[in-house]
């Protein structure tokens, strides 16, 4: 109960006179895979925004690891070891594979500014990205271009990429969305594993995925908070059948 | 050793080599001074995606600030390209603190907004002489060596511009260089990565407008004059041009467009006299009263069928051939 | 001793721009002309004839002078229209000891503080043009004046230098707005101008600006109650405007074709070739070669100091002016002509515009030359 | 008398009026301007040129065939949107998808070009044309006496724009054009012909600066050169109002135009620069311009 | 039998110069729905795409009620009766959700039911409630419902629905559910590409397989059963 890494409390956001999020108090236990499910159109992309700064709340806090960041920019929150993934998949298209995680470390070395300097000072970085990429079986392409590799490996690739950066807290916006079925088991393995050591907080249609990693699990509906609680409690609560799940869920879950 | 670098080395020892070739060193210095300031916009706008329509701004802010230097003050040339150069960086921090901000199109237009409101300075101000020049900027002496010879010039020219060019290359192949091109590959992901965007693009477009100066800077001293053409927005499209037609984005373009339109603008008379004499045909005659008919015609052209720009769809033919042959 | 064994002669001038109407290929046609009359020989060597368009680009005229000379071993570069190029080019001119005549400059610096020994500035400037304009106005009665005046150096000279004769004349200033280069509209200046109650409007501007300040004049009825001074006008401005629109106007021109006998018969060749009527610029064109040439003639080389000090011993005398004289400045000195625009009644052919009302004789038009700036003046 | 900063009240609302009416003259253009970029995606540079065709053609009608001014207010917006159809076709259908930069610069080209056999034609100084008949003369309104012709140019100018307007935001027609440009494919596959669309958007927003052109003829020196000058101020008046938004362009314009007028009294050296400081300052305060939308 | 509402036949396609199709046959009686099976990538988009022209070359044979379309210019087609609802959904950005609605016009062969604006909202009310906001600021599941709406109003008999399953909550995949059985009940002839083939096995009298850019199974829904290892065998791994 005690290790709250992040809250939020009365978080809203207001697009002309239309609140997309609604006052939302979120609590994420450290070490916890959390999801966000809801309706499509509830406001959990918006929530991923106002979280990592993409947009500026019109009410609320936001409390990070004991730190208000509420009034802080995208680049100081990703510093801070937020990092996201974007609903639709977000990779350095003409850069190497490699490059694109390369670039996150780059960060840590902290001569992102060096323009009098050359590129040799970044090749040691490359035994641990390839060792990241060994990992989201990306190793074999990591020449290749990001833009030429198939759907699911972007995604592969823009998960890696975030967790280059250590991030203390992960926020995974629909990482499964548009794979087939290999690929969505292989991100969801890979999701478990990576969440050991931090915490996950992630938004998710696919109910076979929510079902089997998630620790806990809040659901938004119309931009507020509907139900809270694992996946036994949140499946069988009647609000959460009838404006998310529908009452052939069961019949639904694991259909993909 | 890098294959690439040995291009340029060639290249630049071929530059080195014209004036002996039979080449005119001044209009070679020209080219050179333009092709600094294309290389130094296609920085920003190729690397970092930023077009501005008010690199103009720069050139000419170094331009009369080295010639006043070298001409009032009274300062040593050396002394004078850095002052010019560092005032237009000055002026690049000023409008990249207010433009950084804006994207695509309003972006453009208010680095436009901000050369033309400079330009207006310029105009009004008594030390530029308005359309009539700050003319007669002495050329002085670099490090001991006498620059009243054409050809002396030429030489410590073309250093500036190797320098120059090696510092961009040197920035395009940084951490930094790296960090720009994520953010012009994907700005949202780049900020997500704890990248402060807009301290980055800031850098770029100082060290572009400083680089920029250097050119106006250079051309001052080549020339011997500076004036309001060298700050008024067609110079700004000028350099876009530049950059276009030899290809945005890449080393060489910049250098290879300025040559082009460079030579359009001084050498097509001499083309169609060349033309008529060899042909017969009276009407190319004309062609030296049509410059801009004729560049507009090779604009169509360039939009319409070369859009990578001449380096651009070059290294494309040789990208496709090459697969192919290894196959 | 003629250098290369052929006489090279450049123009550098808008061939394509805002002042491409008043030299531009009319000029070049003019050059050709002369030098076809020295059936292509001066000093039994053959002359070759070079030109170019500088499109107001102090830069791209002043390298392509500097090029000619170091390449093509020009001996006389005349440059066209644009103070600022012109300017450039006779500091290139100095640096490498060639003749350079400037024809279509209007800053009186070139004979002034940019002065140099190897310029000779052979047609208008400045301060002609307000000493013409300017006196004769006040004379005929325009003592108080307003000034619509570009803002630009050669507006602010001609404003100063008018200013200076008016007053001297006994008139005086009223007022005066600056407009910007090439500004949208002129009825708002144009306003203030008529708001101002000066009997005289004298237009500090040139080409276009110069064109809609009338024609808004006109259409406000401002002519109605103020008469228009144009200070720096030229006969393609009248025929764009048409005499309608400009009838009664008083300018300063240095020459008009329909002048006398000799005049029209130079312009009517002009005309066979161009479908216009040479301005004032053309004809020095052709005049300032021709006495260059002339002076290759009789001096048998092509040496500039040479060429130069027998053009300036030499009184130019032809078509274009009578009894010019070149002064140590550079400055051409020659009789200048208050014009009148006519009114289309009187108006007989084409082209038709002007009647000469006043000879400004050439010791009154220009700068004295004890009050020059130049510093090769002795004094 | 009534003073304001030191200017008689009714010489101020003189210089208000002159304002509105230069105002009304950006406005039309930027109209066509924001029109054909809103649909087309394509900045068109050569606007100013084709204003200038429009004036060209009123004086050629006059000069070559005798044709009034009523006339040509017509024929010419015609003739240019024809030539209109004919760049689309030829140049323009290319480049849709491309950024913005190409189109600017093909547009670019085709001014130089158009300017350029203007020039080579008729030279620079201009050519002579004179109020229509009907229009001459001036009306006191006892601030000012005021041309008819001017009166005539601002209640045109106001009625087309007013028109154009209700035609794009009002009908169905302006919401297929604004989805064409962005997915003309899926555009077409609802059955709509949206190659022929766009091709007469252009055709209608180049027939706009050629109207404008004609009404320009008689106050302006008609010269090859005279879009030139208008063009960049123009455009910047499409950017104040935000790319693309028809009523901020009308809107914008208009209020320029007063705006130039107010600098022509108070600070006249500044009046082309005045407007690069507006949009400038729009700018930094809304990014998107005052009416565009945000992304 | 009457003229099938849609018949391809050896239909091929290329993208730049990559071959996707390789000879696909099709044929869709009025009133039918068809459901196009296969795995990523395997062409069922690029099929659908095809139809309407919207593909790079093509060659083949398609007939529309009888006209042979391969021909003819994208509108000209979707003239003839052919409503498209995209993968990517197709919303634009700088048209309002109602104006994104009102944006095809009705066809010229209006030969099915065209549904009037009340009964779309009636259908979807979230559109009705943000029916004034930019249409790309629906979000996904909203922007999805929209794209589905906006071809019911046209009077086109033949709908090509693109994954409309995707991304939705399963009270909305329920809804569309729904919606597809009354379509059908009001004769409306449908071609579906689906991932979810629990969502499309109760609605579709018949099935196809593709892989490959080719047809490699092809039954009516009566034979599912029969099918259903083989299925099984071509959709998963
Ligand atoms: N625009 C395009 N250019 C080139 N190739 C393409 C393009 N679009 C699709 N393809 C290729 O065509 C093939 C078929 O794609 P298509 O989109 O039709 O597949 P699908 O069966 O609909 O699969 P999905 O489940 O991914 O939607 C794939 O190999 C794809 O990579
Ligand atoms: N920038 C914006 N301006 C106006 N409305 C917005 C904006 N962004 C989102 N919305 C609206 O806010 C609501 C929540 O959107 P959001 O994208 O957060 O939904 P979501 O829960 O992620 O749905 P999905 O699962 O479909 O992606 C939607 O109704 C959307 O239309
Ligand atoms: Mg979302
Ligand atoms: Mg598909």
């Amino acid at each position: 109960m005690s290790d709250i890494i992040l809250e939020t409390s009365d978080l809203t956001k207001e697009f002309k006179g239309f609140t997309a999020v609604d006052a939302v108090n979120l609590r994420v236990q450290r070490g916890h895979i959390h999801a966000l499910l809801g309706p499509n159109g509830a406001g959990k992309t918006t929530c991923f925004n106002l979280l990592t700064k993409f947009l500026t709340p019109t009410r609320g806090r936001i409390v990070f690891a004991g730190h208000d960041i509420t009034g802080e920019t995208s680049a100081q929150i990703a510093r801070r070891g937020v990092i996201r993934s974007f609903q639709i998949s977000a990779v350095f298209p003409h850069l190497t594979v490699l490059e694109n995680v390369r670039i996150g470390l780059q960060r840590f070395t902290g001569t992102s500014f060096h323009f009098w300097k050359g590129l040799t000072g970044l090749k040691t970085l490359d035994a641990k990205v390839l060792a990241l990429l060994e990992l989201v079986d990306l190793r074999d392409m990591a020449q290749l271009k990001a833009a030429d590799l198939p759907y699911g490996r972007k995604r592969a690739l823009e998960i890696a990429t975030t967790m280059a950066m250590e991030p203390q807290l992960m926020l995974l916006d629909e990482p499964t969305q548009g794979m087939g079925h290999e690929d969505v088991d292989r991100v969801t393995a890979l999701i478990k594993r990576v969440a050991e050591g931090r915490t996950v907080l992630m938004v998710e249609h696919n109910m076979k995925v929510v079902a089997s990693i998630a620790d806990r699990i809040t659901v938004l509906a119309r931009g507020a908070v509907l139900a809270e609680g694992d996946y036994a409690t949140v499946s069988k609560h009647p609000a959460v059948l009838e404006a998310y799940m529908g009452t052939e869920a069961t019949e639904l879950q694991g259909a993909h | 050793m890098n294959p690439k670098l040995i291009g340029y080395a060639a290249l630049f020892v071929g530059i080195a080599l014209l004036p002996a070739l039979g080449a005119y060193p001044i209009f070679v210095m020209k080219v050179l001074c333009y092709a600094l300031f294309a290389c130094a916009f296609n920085l920003l706008v190729g690397f970092t995606g930023l077009l501005s329509f008010g690199h103009a701004a720069f050139l000419g802010t170094a331009a009369y600030v080295c010639g006043h230097a070298l001409k009032v003050w009274g300062l040593p040339t050396p002394v004078g390209l850095v002052v010019g150069a560092l005032a237009a960086a000055g002026v690049g921090l000023v409008f990249g603190l207010l433009a950084i901000r804006r994207s695509g199109i309003y972006f453009s237009m208010i680095t436009l907004a901000l050369a033309q409101m400079l330009y207006f300075f310029f105009l009004q101000a008594p030390f530029t002489g308005g359309e009539d020049g700050l003319q007669s900027v002495p050329r002085g002496s670099f490090l001991g060596l006498d620059l009243s010879s054409d050809l002396t010039l030429y030489y410590v020219v073309l250093g500036i511009f190797i320098a120059a060019f090696w510092l961009i290359y040197r920035i395009v192949h940084s951490p930094f260089g790296q960090v720009l091109t994520s953010i012009r590959e994907n700005e949202a992901r780049a900020t997500s990565l704890g990248y402060d965007t807009a301290h980055f693009k800031l850098l770029a477009f100082v060290l572009s407008a400083g680089l920029a100066g250097l050119a106006g800077a250079t051309k001052t001293l080549t020339l011997g004059f500076a004036t309001l053409t060298d700050a008024i927005w067609t110079t700004s499209g000028l350099v876009i041009l530049m950059t276009l037609v030899g290809g945005m984005g890449t080393l060489v373009g910049p250098m290879v467009g300025a040559l082009v339109i460079i030579a359009l603008e001084n050498k097509i008379g001499d083309a169609g006299k060349w033309l008529a004499d060899t042909t017969g045909v009276a009407w190319f005659n004309g062609l030296g009263e049509s410059v801009s008919l004729v560049t507009g015609l090779i604009f169509i052209v360039c939009v319409l069928a070369f859009r990578r720009g001449l380096v651009g769809e070059a290294m494309a033919l040789w990208d496709k051939r090459r697969p192919a042959a290894a196959r | 001793q003629v250098s290369g064994d052929v006489i090279k002669i450049g123009i550098i001038t808008d061939l394509s721009g805002l002042y491409a109407d008043i030299d531009g290929q009319g000029g070049v046609e003019a050059i050709k002309m002369a030098i076809a009359d020295m059936k292509g020989m001066a000093a039994g060597k053959k002359i070759e004839f070079l030109f170019a368009d500088h499109q107001n680009k102090a830069d791209v005229a002043s390298a392509k002078a500097r090029e000619w000379m170091d390449t093509q071993g020009l001996d006389l570069l005349i440059g066209g229209t644009n103070s600022g190029a012109n300017i450039a080019m006779a500091k290139v001119a100095a640096e490498k000891k060639r003749v350079f005549i400037s024809i279509g400059a209007a800053s009186a610096r070139l004979t002034n503080e940019d002065c140099t020994p190897y310029t000779v500035h052979y047609a208008y400037d400045t301060v002609a043009l307000a000493n013409g304009t300017g006196n004769a106005v006040v004379k005929s009665g325009g003592k108080s004046w307003y000034f619509l005046t570009a803002d630009y150096a050669f507006g602010h000279s001609l404003q100063a230098d008018t200013t200076a004769v008016v007053q001297k004349a006994g008139g005086k200033i009223v007022g005066s707005v600056k407009h910007p280069l090439s500004a949208s509209d002129f009825s708002s200046f144009l306003l203030q101008a008529q708001g101002s109650g000066a009997q005289i409007l004298g237009l500090a501007n040139a080409g276009g600006d110069t064109i809609n300040s009338i024609k808004a004049a006109n259409e406000f009825g401002i002519t109605k109650t103020m008469k228009l001074a144009g200070l720096l006008m030229f006969i393609n401005d009248v025929h764009s405007l048409g005499l309608k629109a400009t009838e009664g106007m008083y300018l300063t021109d240095g020459w008009y074709w329909n002048q006398n006998a000799e005049s029209r018969a130079w312009s009517r060749r002009f005309f066979d070739k161009m479908k216009r009527m040479p301005s004032m610029l053309q004809a020095a064109d052709y005049s300032s070669v021709t006495h260059y040439l002339k002076a290759v003639e009789a001096t048998k080389t092509d040496d500039a100091d040479k060429v130069l000090a027998k053009m300036k011993a030499t009184k130019v005398n032809d078509f274009f002016a009578k009894n010019g004289e070149i002064g140590p400045d550079g400055r051409h000195r020659y009789d200048m002509y208050l014009m009148q625009v006519k009114s289309p009644k009187e108006s007989t052919e084409p082209w038709d515009y002007y009647k000469v009302v006043q000879t400004i004789p050439a010791a009154e038009a220009y700068t004295k030359l004890a009050d020059s700036k130049c510093p090769i003046v002795k004094k | 008398m009534t003073e304001l900063f030191g200017i008689p009240l009714p010489a101020l609302l003189g210089q208000l009026l002159l304002g509105l009416v230069n105002g009304s003259f950006y406005a039309m253009l930027s109209l066509g301007l924001a029109v054909i970029f809103g649909m087309l995606n394509i900045i068109n540079f050569a606007h100013g040129a084709l204003y200038m065709m429009g004036a060209f053609l009123a004086w050629m009608g006059m000069d070559l065939l005798g044709l009034n001014y009523w006339v040509m207010l017509g024929l010419a917006p015609l003739l240019v949107g024809a030539l209109g159809i004919v760049i689309e076709r030829t140049m323009l259908q290319w480049l849709y998808k491309l950024d913005h930069l190409y189109g600017l610069l093909l547009t670019f080209g085709i001014t130089l070009v158009i300017e350029g056999v203007f020039r080579s034609f008729y030279g620079v100084s201009g050519q002579p044309y004179s109020v229509p008949e009907q229009l001459q003369g001036a009306t006191n309104l006892g601030f000012m006496i005021l041309p008819n012709y001017r009166a005539w140019v601002v209640v045109a100018s106001l009625v087309v724009c007013l028109a154009v307007w209700a035609l794009i935001e009002k009908t169905s027609l302006g919401a297929k054009l604004r989805a064409g440009t962005e997915n003309p494919k899926l555009v077409q596959a609802f059955g709509i012909n949206v190659p022929a669309m766009v091709t007469l958007t252009y055709a209608g927003g180049v027939a706009l600066a050629a109207f404008a052109g004609v009404l320009a003829a008689p106050i302006l020196q008609v010269s090859a050169l005279m879009g030139s000058n208008l063009i960049i101020v123009v455009f910047a008046v499409v950017v104040i109002g935000g790319m693309g938004s028809i009523l901020g362009s009308i809107v914008t314009g208009l209020g320029l135009g007063i705006i130039e007028g107010l600098t022509k009294v108070f600070y006249p050296e500044a009046s082309n620069t005045v407007v690069f400081v507006v949009m400038a300052i729009v700018l930094l305060v809304r990014p998107a311009g005052l009416f565009g939308k945000e992304k | 039998m009457a003229t099938p509402a849609l018949e391809i036949h050896n239909l091929h396609a290329w993208y730049g110069e990559s071959h996707i199709l390789h000879g696909i046959n099709l044929s869709v009686q009025p009133g039918q729905v068809v459901t196009l099976l296969g795995r990523n990538g395997a062409g069922r988009t690029t099929t659908l795409r095809a139809i309407l022209g919207l593909t790079g070359a093509r060659k083949g044979s398609i007939k529309i009620h009888g006209e042979e379309a391969i021909g003819l210019p994208t509108h000209r087609i979707a003239q003839l009766g052919i409503g498209y609802c995209p993968e990517e959904r197709g919303i634009f950005a700088s048209l309002t959700a109602e104006e994104n609605l009102r944006l095809p016009p009705p066809l010229k062969s209006r030969r099915g039911k065209v549904m009037s604006e009340a009964e779309i909202y009636a259908m979807f009310p979230n559109l009705a409630e943000r029916r004034h906001s930019p249409g790309t600021r629906l979000s996904g599941g909203e922007q999805q419902m929209l794209a589905v709406a906006r071809i019911l109003r046209t009077g086109a008999d033949i709908l090509l629905l693109d994954e409309i399953s995707e991304g939705l909550a399963p009270v909305i995949v329920q809804a569309l559910a729904r919606m597809i059985r009354a379509l059908k009940a009001q004769g409306f002839t449908i071609v579906m590409v689906e991932q979810n083939f629990r969502f499309a096995a109760p609605l579709a009298d018949h099935f196809v397989v593709i892989e490959h850019g080719e047809v490699v199974l092809s039954f009516p829904a009566a034979e599912l059963a029969a099918h259903q290892a083989q299925l099984d065998e071509l959709l998963s791994v």
